[in-house]
């Protein structure tokens, strides 16, 4: 294991310093740790979003603290869900009187911490809702498993419901433009090559030279099937296919693409995928209206990408075009 | 000997000792269907209890112990088993109350851990969760005659159902993701849950 | 070698491709290939600005390109200065009658390329100023070597020569501005792992499990000395140190630390980097005014990371400041 | 048998084939010391100068063969041999003028090459570029009594002109920025140059 780092169970500590750093229109709150916030949160009036989870996702979810989205993120280590002391420390911190929306990914480890948490404020007299991203078409069989994942599709419904918060929305409005971003996101993911999770020192699973995982997740699991090595169109195709049947998205749909690399994974590979998503989707009369391409929803040092797609309705796309400034998504201000 | 406050630190205290000595293995059980940090988590936990139960009043009833334990649990592990841990040891601490010591109540108290872990985590018998560990050591304890003997035949109990995780398609967790691949592999919560138990034995 | 590629022949075809469908604010010029231009050029009376280079360091230049920053990218094979005739076309597309800055990174092949370009545009009546980038300090005895080379420093000219162009300067005071960046400018970077060019299909060199190379370039070559891998501390230490002794930095200074990502490196290491970077600069007493984070000057899939500082005064902090907005860079608009 | 365009066009085809059959050889050394382009660089060029033939005048003279040689390296190649061959080619293509043959200005030919190189890339004798091979190409040219033997001698000069880089430190072009490790590797473009210089004896 080759990485840029201290001692291993100083990552996020050292990256969370870091953050604060180079972004000082972020402020963490060091006790409990770690919650990095807007330094003009609260709002007063203004819905507040809290998102969270493990560390290891980055930008995903501090570099999307700022104007138009997050008030707060809460990391928790690596791959593992903060514990309900810091949710609840995020949540008092930005609440500006209009209630907190906390935006967690399906996981039963964050669906828990952030339940709890949640109920904590709510003793507190703060009027909290709860929006469970599950955008994740890898996970068969929902009904009989823990539930499809959240993941690049995290992005989308932070930035959107960001928006709605800022232009002076309800906690109610919010959230219900969350779940609506939600059931209109589908992604896939695959990967490379494993990831290597500081402390473990060795790669999360094991990946010859010639093969590749589709389906995995962003936390080092596994995926839904192991197959030989293949070029990227193909691949492609291999994640499109499954995300198009499954809303479904049909010809005449406008959506938002984004082509997201899993952490090291280089631009320029993040680009031929594009490519090729672009065209099967421009074969099926599916309109790309809204692009996003780069490393937002990484799982560590893994290679490999992820594609999302979002159906998209002129509500959406004003809500995806308004100003946002943080430290990984930043436009119109 | 009863199962009083001093039994209850010694349980814990080895319990705190075993995780730090098993915890590479319960973490490569994660590695193989989760994400490879249950081993982590439980160690980060159980420390944290560890310190902290010196500062307990010397007078702790076992459910002053339990309850420290289940809030440090809450907020030092994250993941799914820190909540789920800790929800058993609060709901134990209840089941618990104000008793001297645990031998009249230890069957309920087991129940009780378990039925909160089914409560927060919905998992049913054979979804290949600590739950599948938890449920026949209820059951195994229930039919003892005596709290010695209870807890000794929970740990077996356990231990049998974290082996007999392992044929099993998971249906929670992060391993349900994995459809057949979960195959032949423990589920890490089941074996961590049967380390607690014999450690209640052992202690 | 695994890539999420086609045919290795095709990979900056495919991904000019995919930046052209990303990004419809780009046009892309197809003959020859690959020049990748604002839509909006050739704008009347502006100084316009191209650069570009061997492919492999995206988003350098095609993600630089837009409002503010540059007009055109011409993008050659990987790690191959591109050949005079699409530096030609960029120049001849994107001039506005106000001249051409070619911002140029010093290797031989880029250095002589553009000066053919430059001196070919001349004779079609285009008036042409070149400055070339040579910001690495790991390049020692520059008088007795092909000099220093350009590297993470270059986006720092373009970005801040490209808001004197956008505000209206003149050829000369956009040239001016562009060398006195380049000439308070230092950099130096470090590899984890070697990168692999797709059609060679094996790593630049080799690297151990426990080596690292100090001193490296952006094109996979072998750097200034190989040292055992160490903490991120320690390789922050040992890339900062000849930085500010180079220019020098000194007690008081204000300055722009960039920390940049390889290609590979997932950004919450690159946050462990700044965090001790920014650490040791205050205890010097220089004064972290403006920060940049992220991988944007990148060489293919190596693992590793560069710092640069670039000694800031009021009218380059107004220009960084600058609205920019082009696919890797987005502020202000 | 005389240097005519006949002659040129084979020797041109001929180093063609070979770079084509040595390109990952020549890409090898560049590895080792560059950037690991350079037989991807030159096969790229001399690929498209063979297509371009083809279309070439039949009544074509040996300075318009080399022009053509030029102008297609320079837009073809890039990196530093682009415009460093491409020069040589040009120049070589003025002191041919319209010579039927080139016999009688075969050496000034070869030298304007070899200038050509210098003027753009500025390297001297010892920097470890293809000045290396050029230069005593010339001078060992430059003695010979005919065309033919002139040839043969350049090309020896140059493969050991070549050969001579490996002690070497490099001053100019990529391999400068290694220092000291750049000793013990032949240098790319010196290799690449022996190999043009070997292809014309063979014609
Ligand atoms: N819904 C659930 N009900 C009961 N136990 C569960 C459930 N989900 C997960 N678990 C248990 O939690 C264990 C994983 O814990 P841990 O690795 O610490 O958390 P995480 O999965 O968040 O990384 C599993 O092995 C399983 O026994
Ligand atoms: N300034 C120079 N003068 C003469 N030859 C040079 C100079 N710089 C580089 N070269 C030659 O060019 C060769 C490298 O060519 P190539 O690999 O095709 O280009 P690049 O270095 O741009 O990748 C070197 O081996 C060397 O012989
Ligand atoms: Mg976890
Ligand atoms: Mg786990
Ligand atoms: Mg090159
Ligand atoms: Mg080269």
């Amino acid at each position: 294991m080759k990485k840029l780092i201290n001692d291993p169970s100083k990552v996020v500590d050292e990256a969370v310093a870091g953050i604060a750093a180079a972004h000082p229109e972020l402020r963490v709150i060091e006790d409990p740790p770690y919650v990095i916030a807007r330094r003009d949160a609260p709002r007063p009036g203004r819905v507040a979003l809290v998102s969270g989870g493990g560390s290891g996702h980055e930008p995903l979810h501090g570099g999307f603290v700022g104007h138009g989205m997050l008030d707060a993120a809460v990391p928790g280590p690596v791959f593992t869900s903060p514990t309900p002391d810091p949710i609840l420390a995020a949540t008092k911190a930005v609440d500006g009187g209009a209630g907190v929306l906390h935006i967690v990914k399906n996981y039963t480890g964050d669906v828990l911490n952030f339940e709890t948490a949640a109920e904590l404020a709510l003793a507190e007299g703060i009027e909290v809702e709860s929006v469970v991203v599950d955008d994740d078409v890898a996970v068969k069989d929902s009904l009989y498993t823990a539930g499809r994942r959240g993941v690049a599709g995290t992005l989308l419904v932070e930035k959107i419901a960001g928006a709605a918060a800022e232009r002076g929305d309800s906690l109610a409005e919010v959230a219900a433009i969350a779940r609506r971003v939600n059931a209109q996101v589908r992604s896939m993911g695959m990967a490379l090559t494993p990831c290597t999770v500081p402390h473990a020192g060795e790669p999360s699973f094991d990946l010859a030279e010639d093969e590749i995982e589709i389906g995995i997740g962003i936390h080092g699991e596994p995926g839904r099937e192991r197959i030989a090595m293949e070029p990227a169109d193909g691949i492609v195709d291999r994640l499109l296919a499954p995300i198009v049947e499954d809303l479904p998205f049909a010809s005449g749909d406008r959506v938002l693409l984004f082509v997201n690399g899993m952490g090291s994974t280089p631009l320029v590979e993040l680009y031929v995928v594009f490519r090729r998503a672009a065209e099967v989707l421009a074969a099926q009369g599916i309109e790309v209206a809204r692009t996003l391409v780069g490393s937002y929803v990484t799982s560590l040092d893994m290679q490999g990408c992820s594609i999302t797609l979002l159906r998209l309705d002129d509500a959406l796309v004003e809500l995806w075009d308004a100003p946002v400034q943080t430290p990984a998504l930043r436009w119109g201000r | 000997m009863s199962l009083d406050a001093d039994w209850t630190r010694r349980w814990i205290v080895l319990v705190a000792d075993r995780i730090a000595e098993r915890k590479a293995e319960l973490t490569h059980l994660d590695r193989d269907i989760g994400d490879g940090d249950h081993g982590e988590n439980l160690d980060r936990g159980f420390s944290a209890v560890r310190a902290r139960l010196d500062d307990l009043d010397a007078a702790a009833t076992p459910g002053a112990i339990l309850k420290l334990v289940a809030t440090t649990l809450i907020s030092t592990v994250g993941g799914a088993s820190g909540p789920l841990y800790g929800t058993a040891f609060l709901r134990a601490s209840t089941a618990a109350g104000d008793a001297e010591t645990l031998d009249d109540v230890l069957v309920d108290v087991l129940r009780a851990a378990r039925d909160g872990i089914v409560a927060r985590g919905k998992a049913e018998a054979g979804d290949k969760t600590m739950v599948d560990a938890w449920s026949p050591a209820v059951e195994a304890a229930a039919a003892a005659t005596d709290a010695r003997s209870a807890l000794e035949a929970a740990a077996t109990a356990a231990e049998a159902g974290a082996a007999a995780t392992e044929p099993l398609v998971a249906r929670k967790g992060r391993a349900s993701y994995l459809g057949e691949r979960a195959i032949g592999h423990r589920d890490p919560g089941s074996e961590s849950t049967a380390l607690i138990l014999r450690a209640a034995a052992d202690a």
